[in-house]
Formats: structure tokens, C-alpha cells, sequence
């Protein structure tokens, strides 16, 4: 059976649901010698500021269970030049390539925006308002209703392009984020970012992290990400983007079924940078087993009728 | 092109209790590999831990044909993917991606190759003085440790006539004290005019005192350093290092593929 | 060297910082033949409401990675049967005793304490307002100030015993909540209760809970628990019992550091069930190896000077 | 008392591609095990997976003087670690919790003992077996597989004296279909006045048959029932099955203290 494993997000088809996250793939083109990129349903590539950044001095991860801290913060080439000398490659490679978008005020990411919106090539805008690595910008958008309307909103009056908001899961009630963002316009929203997290060397008494706090990602976080797609998918009618954790077709299918219309990659692609077929392949095979036609109608099935044995009072 | 594969434990010596030396069957890795590279290592599946490690390759293995078959890594145990890999039985698969990273620049026969290793820094030397006997280049090794039980493969270094200078923190063999001392007495008796190239390998610090030495009589030297690798591609930027760049200012660079060798004297430590 | 391991809460100190977590150690009594139950700091029953509650059907647990999903539903005899039937079983065992209350409305959790400070051998109450997985109560208490702060003052009319409200962690800005918490007259916080989360059979897609939801507990979310209690730290004065996926003295020590004052232990005692020694011995050898003759000199002392090499601008 | 000890193994026999049968250094515990307890178990270090694993008691073990000196436990592949179990080379070491849980209870000579198995069920009645040969009961296993390469142990249970009733769901051996068929005919055709003790583990739905078919020819049926559970001492309430009370009323009970074994008539299934 052939199936259709296509997905739409606004104007953007996407040949398949595998994206490769944000932070996690360079500017895609590092990868060119080891992954076939246009068989990706698409890449995010790092995020992008207005100019150039050197990001945070070493060390910049460390491993904890089943997950890893990463406070990069947000080095990056700028936009201007990601324009100029990564994204012809990409397009040459036939790469439909997300955004991911930064700023430190709201004019930033509206200029960031404009940029991509008139350069050649770019398939969508992911905007970054939950990294919790910087200082300024970033998460203080994704941690406030307004902030989060305020930016989508913005940034939707100056492109045509998607606009997908990345959501931080370091709040409250994710689903009222989520909410703001289809109200300000955008076109999907991605979720998981990194939660907040930190860890220290005993024997010195100092953060691992040169900058204290970072970023959790990995298995470790799946199970809590999957619950914030879920309560996304009641909240919402935009596609969702699902992330966190996803290390195999089994995963992918778990935020699938949740609710994300596609999902993304990012600490399992270090593991396995050749993860990209396996993934494809399990889901194709899934869909066939389960003679389901298109990947369109697995999104958000999950049954959660009470289980038979549900009958004692509480 | 690095290559990923599913690599057969072909063998596993314990040097001692904490050094061992693995060789995985990986045929393409082993032809492509060049000295000073590195690949991507995971010792064991499952999320525990969960991130490859890097190593140098230390050895390139040959068939009887001399094809080459496997690479060897040189490991020393101080967390749980080394202690997975000094356990690992011959049989037992390991994830092996490489070869990745920039090699060292080779001098032709002209020029001396002075290295200088420390402790588990030894390891991609080996390749490397292979490779430089192979260009005629006569070399030495300086190879500092914290003890004589920790020097290893001497003979092997020597019977690619490589001449040894050690040095053990506790005296038990060679000099007492930092390798860094014979090597910049070595360097303050040898003739401006004559070339040497300085190699090395091994903790930060170390590094850091030998670009000292190096740029102390003004000898060109490559490092190879060592950074936390989340993925030895150039996806993650976590394993930067501040190095100088051509406009005079310090830069992050990814020292997975803008290394792990870089110029000593562009690196700020 | 012989270090002091005794740790104030209040009016009540503990003998060492090491404490058997809530819903993980059943009412202490199970573990008599396994544990030497007085050799713990204390003892964190499971929560307790006013009258018996039956629970959620199985299965209530799912193992992720690095971590697990209970769902539990705060199955529970009752505080009056607790009075009457293991209360004094762990008085005659010497067991300092931290009861975790639990309550549908303000008024339960008061009736809960009111009963608790009139019987006899209660080191301390424990306010559950973060239990994820029932409908009424808990969480919705625990996720707004108000609530905080109307629980913890209500309940410290009623009690001269300790209170300590044990925060959740699926809030934005945890150390709000530990504020509010102080503010109302706490003697304490306790963090941090599970992470909502859930996980799917794609197979049969359904959830793998019978509550579809569970909170996410173990090794997987220590370090944002870390970070959570370092955050607390510079937030309120009083001591923080920190908590989430300790496994090993270097664990507790890293909460210790980030400023709790004691520590709590719950999926680790599954694994381990006669971890209590072990850790005890790390931490004294610790303090030894340091230098430290209290274990309250090390509370908070994280030193969070910047790096050596952070010298690049960003 | 449950003792946990960091048990050595001592053989590792596989059976079939999916089971094998472990048997663990851990002589306290062989010493107090009693016929439908289980142990803790987990079977390598590290975080992956996280939790301990529930497993009958299947053989005690005894050295040369007749001493209990090890456990077996019979596993069937599953998942994680039911495939580490499978992959365990002797010397290698297993967390091991135990004796624990409430054992089957026993009934002498007068009655006989009828014992049902599916699968791996089959683990906690060699034990019990032997200990009701000892007491002199009469015994017949009604053991029901996939097929007849995954019906185990049957020698052992013959020289225990024990009369075997076998079923696949292929036909390949024994009855085609359930075990709950020949047990069924073979209750129908007894008279009431001679007594029988079920004892059931196996699947939940093999259990709820046995106890449907016990209940219709009003015969006593214990099952040993198998829910997931995170700590196996009562700490955590993940195991519970409803159990009818004195009261009438069904209750949430923890199956790893009240438990495993329960009489089925009390289980709302
Ligand atoms: C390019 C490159 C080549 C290398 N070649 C070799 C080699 O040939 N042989 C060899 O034995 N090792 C080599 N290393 C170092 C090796 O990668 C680490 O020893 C290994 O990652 C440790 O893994 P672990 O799981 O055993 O320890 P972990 O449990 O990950 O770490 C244990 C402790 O060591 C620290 N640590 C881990 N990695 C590093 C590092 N790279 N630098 C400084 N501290 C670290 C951790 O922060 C932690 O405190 C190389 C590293 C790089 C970057
Ligand atoms: C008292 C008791 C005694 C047992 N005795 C034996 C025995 O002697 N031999 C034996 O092989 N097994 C026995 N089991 C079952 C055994 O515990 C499970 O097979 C084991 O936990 C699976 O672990 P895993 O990591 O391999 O699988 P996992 O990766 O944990 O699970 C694989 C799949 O099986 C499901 N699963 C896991 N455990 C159970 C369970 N208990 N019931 C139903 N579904 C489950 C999971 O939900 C998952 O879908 C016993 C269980 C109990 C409670
Ligand atoms: C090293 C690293 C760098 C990241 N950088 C970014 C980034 O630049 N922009 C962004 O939106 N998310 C970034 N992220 C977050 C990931 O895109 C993703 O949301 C998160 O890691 C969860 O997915 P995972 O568990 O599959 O890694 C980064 C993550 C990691 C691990
Ligand atoms: C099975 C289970 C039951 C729990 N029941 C309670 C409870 O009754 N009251 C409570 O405050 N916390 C309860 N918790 C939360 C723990 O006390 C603890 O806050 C949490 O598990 C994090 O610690 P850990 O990672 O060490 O398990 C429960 C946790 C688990 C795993
Ligand atoms: S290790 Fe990922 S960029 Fe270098
Ligand atoms: S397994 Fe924990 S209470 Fe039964």
C-alpha cells in the first residue's frame, strides 16, 4: 500500500512529517555529506538573530538521564548571511527549509522576518519565543499572552510566509499560549522548546553550564511533551509541530496521534544522524499495518474512552 | 563523507585498569581515516548513557591482504561510556561514525615533527607517525604520564623510529614533572634554521603550557583539543572554542569540524 | 571527623536530610522488615485525605525514560485510620513522621490537619497541593497564588506543627508559589510533586494510564527540580525540601547545594529499596572529603561566579 | 523479610528464541521462598531501563549438600528487560529482591491439586509441585501454549509425579485451543465429593476463564495474578487489582503484598 505521509502547514506542503529541530542541524547544509536532505519533510535550521552571535563560552552541554542540558545561546551567523550563503545551497538541494526565527526585541523579529520574507527559498517562519538561554528576548515573549500574541502578530503582518511560534513548555497552561498564537494569526505552532533545567558539579560546587541554567531536551522530557501536544490539539485548529525526546518511529507516531501534524528531531539526530530513513520507514510501515491511507488521518486519534476496568468510586 | 556503522568488536586489551585499546571492524572508516581525526563512538544502545563520545582513531588495522579492516580507539575509563567500552567482548557491537574532523597538517621530510603527548593524548599519534615514517619524516615523541604503568605502546612508537623523550609526574619513569620541560629545553637547543613542527595532544592545560613553549621560540605547532561533543557534525555549536580569526577577533568555532586540530597560536586558552 | 547531619524545619529537626518521598514508601510501615526506618531523617506517608479513596483503576504506572508515570489517584485509608492504625506503629519505631495532606476543598485540608495536630507523633504536615492526577483539589490549589496562599494560611491557623506545602513544578514561575507560600506562614516548601504527562500504546492508541495523564517522577526530571530549588533559594528564607529523581548521594548533594536543606527520595527507593544507608554514608564521606563539619553549611552554596573563559561578547 | 542481595549468575539456558531460564547466587532468598512468591529483579545497572522486573520463583536450587543455594527464574522475552535476562552470560550480576508476596496456599493429601498454566504461568508450580509432593498431594498440570516448542519442563514435572494436560493453540501438541477446554471436561467429570484445589497463573484472561470455569463447578481457585508494579513492597499502589472485601465491597488491594496469589472468586476480573 502506498501510502501519503504529506502534510500541510498554511501555503507549505511538506513531502513527509520528519523535520529536523532547530539547534540541532546546523544550517542543514553540515549535513550534506551524511544525510540525504530533500528526502527530510524539511529542516529548521539554528536560530537566527539580525546579526552575528558568539553565544555562551564552553561548556555549553552536559548529559543528564536520558536527556541532555544545552545552552548554546543562539550562536549564529545572522540572517543576512544565512541568506546569502547557506540558503542557495539549501534551495540547490531541493531543502524545504523553516526558519527558526530570534530577536531580543519585537522589531527584531519583525525585521528577521522581512528579511527571510523577501529572500528565495525559505518554506516557513518557526519563531523562536522560547529559548531559555539568552538573556533578553526569547522566552520573556513565550512566557507572556501578550507577549506571545504581541510577536505572532507583528511578524504575521509582514509575510506571507508560515508563521509557526515555538512554544516554550516552561508554563503554566500551555493550551493558552498555543491559543493566543492562532489568535494572532499564525499558521501552526511548534512545541516542545528545552525546559529550564540545571546541573552542578558536586566536588567544585559550580553549574556544568557556563551559563548556569540550560536548556533539557531528550527522551527524558517525551512523556511531558506529548501531554502539552495533547492539550494543544484541544485547544487549537492550527496544525501542531510536536517535539521532545522523539528517538524512534514509535515515538514520532506517540505525538502524532496526540495531536502534531508533523513532527521534529533534534537530540535522538545526535545519536543517530542517520535516524531519517528509519524514522520514514517505521511510520510507512505502521500506516500499512494499520491500513491507514494518509498520515493526515492518524493526527490527534488517540481514544480515550475510560478503559473497561474503570468502575470502582473514588 | 563520514560513514556510520554498526561495528563488530573485533578485539579489546586492557592496558592497564583504567587504559584499554578496542579495535572495531570498520573497514571504510579505517581506509578514509586520516591522522588526527575522530569518530563518534556509542558503546552500547539504550539512553544510558545517551550521547556518542569522540576518540581518536588510534591504530588503522590491516587484513592479511592489507587492506585496511578496523580502527582501534585508545580509551581511558573516567565515566560510563569508557567503562562500557573497557568491557566490551569481542562480538559486541559499537556505533562507529567517522572519520570526522580536520586532520593534522603533515611537514614533508625537511621538517622535524616533534609530538607531545599527554596521558590518553597519545592517541592519534600512533596513525600519525606512521604516516609521517611513510613522507620520510623524522619524529619525536615527547610523552608525558602520571606514572611509568601509564606509558604505552613505546615499543610500537620506536619501531617506527620515533625517538622518545618521557616524563611521569612521579618520577617513576623518564623525567620527573611536565613533558613541557625537556621539550622546551629540546627547543632552546635546537638551531632557529632547523624546521620543526610541534604536534600535540592532551589535556587543556597542557596544551595551553605547550603553545607557551611553542610560541616561546617560535615554533609553528597544531593542537589537537578536546571539547564535549554532542554530535561531531557541526549540528549542535557545543563543542566551540575561541580562536582567532582572520579579522584579528576571537571567534567560536566549532572544534568538531573546524578541528579538533587547530593552530596553536590562533586558539585562546 | 564526625559531621552534623541534623537539619531545622521549623520546630522539628531531623536527624539527617534524608526522607522517604510521599506515595513512595506506602505509610512507612511496609518497609519495617526491609528498612531500619528510624535511621531516615523522617518518613513522607502517602497523601491522605479525609476518608478513604479507592484510586484510579491499573494501570497506574508506566516506565519512560529514565523515569516513570504514576497515576495513583491518591489511593488511601483515610487520616482517621492512619491516626488510629499506623500512627503509632511508626511512633513505637521511632519514625519521625511528615504526614502529606490532602484535600477536594480548603476546608478538607484544614479538617485533615486539624486531626493530624491533635494526634500524637506527627513531626510535620505536608500540604499535597500539586497531586496531577485528581480531578478536585491539589493542583488547582497549587497552581495559583491565591490558592497557595489561601491553603497555607488556613491550615496554619489550625496546627503548631510544621507546614510545609509541596509545590508543583507545572507552573511558570515556581518561585512565586514558594514566596506566597511563605508569606502565608510555611515552614518550609517541598518541591517538586511530578510533572503532568502521558504516554501511548500507538499500537492500540490509547493512553498507557487508565487517567490517560500521570505525573512524570525519577531520574529523567532531575535537573529542572534542580533548578527549581535553586530558583526557590534566592526567592524565600525558609528551608526547602528539594526532591525529583535523586539516585545517589551525588544526587542529593546537588539539590543540597542549589539551597535545599533536606532531600526527599521516591522512585529511587523502587529500584532500591535499601538505598537509605548508602546515601547517608556518600554524603558523610562528602562532607569529610570537604571539610565540612555541617551539612547546613552546604545549603545553597552553589558558586555561580562567572566562568573563567567567559570573556566573548555576544 | 525480603532480602536484597547483588546476586551472581550462575547459568543462563535459553530455551527457545524467547524464554530461558536464570538461575541467580542467592542463597538467603532459596532458603525462605515459598511456592508462588517472586522477586524484584533487576538485571543490569543503569538507568535503561529504570524500574525492577516481577518474576516467579521457578526452581530453588541446591549445592551438594542438599542447601538452597540459588533461584531460577524462567522468562519470557517481552521487552527490555526480559531481553537483558535473555542476554545474561554467567558472573554477570542481577539485583535480586525477594522472597516476597503471599505464596500459594497449600492443601494436603486428602485434596488434589490441580494447577493451570499459560505460557510462562507455568513458573510458580515447579516449586509448588515439589512441595506438594513432599506433602504427598496428588497433582496435574494443565499447561496451554502457542505451540509445542513453547511447552517447557514437562520431564521435570513428570518426575515430580505430576500428571500433565497439555494444549496448544496450533494443535501442534496436546488439545488445539485453551487449556480451559480439557480443564472444564475434566472438573465435569468429577464428583463433587472429591476435593480439588485449582491454582491458576497465566495471562489475566486465562485467569478469568480459569475462575469462571472454577466457579461454575464450585471448586476453590487461587490465581497468581500479574500486574505491572513499580516497588513490589506495597510502597507505591501501582499493582492493585479489585478485590471483594468483607465488606461485599470490591477494593483497590496491592497485589505485590496481598498478592500475587489471590482466591479468584474474591477478583473482579
Ligand atoms: C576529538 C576528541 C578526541 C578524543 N579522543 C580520545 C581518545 O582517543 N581516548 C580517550 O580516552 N578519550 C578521548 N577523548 C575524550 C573522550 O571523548 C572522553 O573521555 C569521553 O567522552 C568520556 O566519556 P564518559 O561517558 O566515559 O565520561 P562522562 O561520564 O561523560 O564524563 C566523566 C567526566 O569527564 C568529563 N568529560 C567528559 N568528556 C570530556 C572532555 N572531552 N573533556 C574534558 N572533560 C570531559 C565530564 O564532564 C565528566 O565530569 C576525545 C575527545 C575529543 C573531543
Ligand atoms: C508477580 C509477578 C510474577 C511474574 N513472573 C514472571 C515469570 O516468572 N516469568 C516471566 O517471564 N514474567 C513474569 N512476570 C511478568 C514480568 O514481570 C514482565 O514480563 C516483565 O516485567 C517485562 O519486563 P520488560 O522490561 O521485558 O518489558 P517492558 O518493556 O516493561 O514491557 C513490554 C510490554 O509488556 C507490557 N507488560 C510489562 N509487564 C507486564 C505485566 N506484568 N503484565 C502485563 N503486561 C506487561 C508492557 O506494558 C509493555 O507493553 C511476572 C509478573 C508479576 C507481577
Ligand atoms: C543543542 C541544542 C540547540 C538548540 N537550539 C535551538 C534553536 O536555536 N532554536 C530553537 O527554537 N530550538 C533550539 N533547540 C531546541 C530543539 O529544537 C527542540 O525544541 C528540543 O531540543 C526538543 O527536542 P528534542 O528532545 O528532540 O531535542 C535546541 C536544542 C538543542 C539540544
Ligand atoms: C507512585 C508515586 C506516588 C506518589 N504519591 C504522592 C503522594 O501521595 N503525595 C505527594 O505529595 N507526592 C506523591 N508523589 C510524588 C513524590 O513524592 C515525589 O514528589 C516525586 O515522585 C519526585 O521525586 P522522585 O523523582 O524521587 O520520585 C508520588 C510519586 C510516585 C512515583
Ligand atoms: S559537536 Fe556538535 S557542533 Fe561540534
Ligand atoms: S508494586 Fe508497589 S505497591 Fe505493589
Amino acid at each position: 500500500m502506498d501510502v501519503d505521509l504529506s502534510v500541510r502547514i498554511g501555503s507549505l506542503t511538506l513531502g513527509n512529517p520528519i523535520i529536523a529541530a532547530s539547534g540541532c542541524f546546523g544550517y542543514g547544509v553540515e549535513y550534506a555529506g551524511v544525510v540525504d536532505l530533500a528526502s527530510l519533510g524539511a529542516v529548521a535550521v539554528k536560530g537566527l538573530f539580525l546579526s552575528e552571535r558568539e553565544g555562551h563560552p564552553a561548556p555549553r552541554i552536559v548529559e543528564t538521564p536520558a536527556g541532555m542540558l544545552n545552552a548554546i545561546g543562539l550562536q549564529g551567523i545572522g540572517v543576512r548571511r544565512f541568506v546569502d550563503e547557506k540558503l542557495p545551497e539549501l534551495r540547490a538541494r531541493g531543502v524545504t527549509a523553516i526558519v527558526n526565527v530570534c530577536g531580543t526585541t519585537l522589531d527584531e523579529y519583525v525585521e528577521v522576518s522581512r528579511i527571510l520574507s523577501d529572500a528565495d527559498g525559505v518554506g516557513a517562519i518557526e519563531l523562536n519565543i522560547s529559548c531559555p538561554n539568552i538573556k533578553a528576548g526569547g522566552i520573556q515573549f513565550g512566557c507572556s499572552l501578550e507577549g506571545t500574541y504581541g510577536v505572532v502578530s507583528a511578524v504575521r503582518r509582514v509575510t506571507r510566509l508560515p508563521v509557526i511560534p515555538k512554544l516554550t513548555p516552561n508554563v503554566t497552561d500551555v493550551a493558552s499560549f498555543a491559543h493566543a498564537a492562532e489568535d494572532a494569526g499564525a499558521d501552526a505552532v511548534s512545541l516542545v522548546n528545552t525546559f529550564l533545567a540545571m546541573a552542578i558539579d558536586v566536588e567544585t560546587r559550580r553549574p556544568k553550564l557556563s551559563n548556569v541554567v540550560g536548556g533539557l531536551s531528550g527522551p527524558a522530557i517525551r512523556p511531558i511533551a506529548v501531554r502539552m501536544v495533547y492539550e494543544c490539539r484541544q485547544a487549537i485548529g492550527i496544525p501542531i509541530v510536536g517535539m521532545g525526546g522523539i528517538a524512534d518511529a514509535r515515538d514520532a507516531l506517540e505525538f502524532i496521534i496526540a495531536g502534531a501534524a508533523a513532527v521534529q528531531i533534534g537530540t535522538a539526530s545526535f545519536v543517530d544522524p542517520c535516524i531519517w530513513p528509519r524514522l520514514l520507514d517505521g511510520i510507512r510501515a505502521y500506516l500499512s499495518r494499520h491500513r491507514i491511507d494518509r498520515i493526515a488521518d492518524l493526527v490527534g486519534t488517540l481514544d480515550t474512552r475510560a478503559l473497561d476496568n474503570e468502575w470502582i468510586s473514588s | 563523507m563520514p560513514i556510520d556503522v554498526s561495528a563488530a568488536v573485533v578485539s579489546n586489551r586492557p592496558l592497564s585498569a583504567d587504559y584499554n585499546v578496542v579495535a572495531l571492524a570498520a573497514p571504510a572508516i579505517a581506509a578514509a581515516a586520516a591522522p588526527g581525526q575522530f569518530v563518534m563512538v556509542k558503546a552500547a544502545p539504550g539512553l544510558d548513557p545517551l550521547l556518542r563520545r569522540p576518540f581518536s582513531v588510534f591504530e588503522v588495522l590491516r587484513d592479511s591482504g592489507g587492506a585496511p579492516s578496523a580502527v582501534s580507539i585508545l580509551s581511558k575509563r573516567i565515566g560510563r561510556s569508557t567503562a562500557q567500552l573497557y568491557d566490551l567482548r569481542p562480538g559486541d557491537r559499537v556505533a562507529c561514525l567517522g572519520p570526522l574532523g580536520r586532520p593534522f597538517a603533515l611537514v614533508d621530510a625537511g621538517t622535524e615533527a616533534w609530538m607531545v603527548a599527554g596521558g590518553v593524548g597519545l592517541a592519534p599519534f600512533m596513525t600519525l607517525a606512521e604516516t609521517l615514517r611513510a613522507r620520510g619524516v623524522a619524529a619525536t615523541l615527547f610523552y608525558g604520564a602520571r606514572a611509568a604503568g601509564e606509558l604505552f605502546y613505546l615499543d610500537a612508537f620506536r619501531s617506527l623510529g620515533v625517538d622518545l623523550v618521557l616524563s611521569t609526574e612521579d618520577g617513576s619513569r623518564g623525567e620527573r614533572g611536565r613533558i613541557t620541560a625537556p621539550l622546551d629545553r629540546r627547543l632552546a637547543a635546537r638551531a632557529a634554521a632547523a624546521p620543526v613542527m610541534l604536534y600535540a595532544c592532551g589535556p587543556e592545560g597542557m596544551l595551553a603550557a605547550t603553545a607557551k613553549v611553542a610560541a616561546a621560540h617560535g615554533r609553528p605547532c597544531q593542537v589537537s583539543v578536546e571539547r564535549i561533543m554532542g554530535c561531531g557534525l557541526g549540528g549542535c555549536y557545543s563543542c566551540v572554542i575561541p580562536v582567532r580569526g582572520d579579522d584579528g577577533r576571537f571567534h567560536h568555532v566549532r572544534s568538531c569540524i573546524a578541528g579538533p586540530v587547530l593552530m596553536a597560536d590562533r586558539v585562546r586558552w
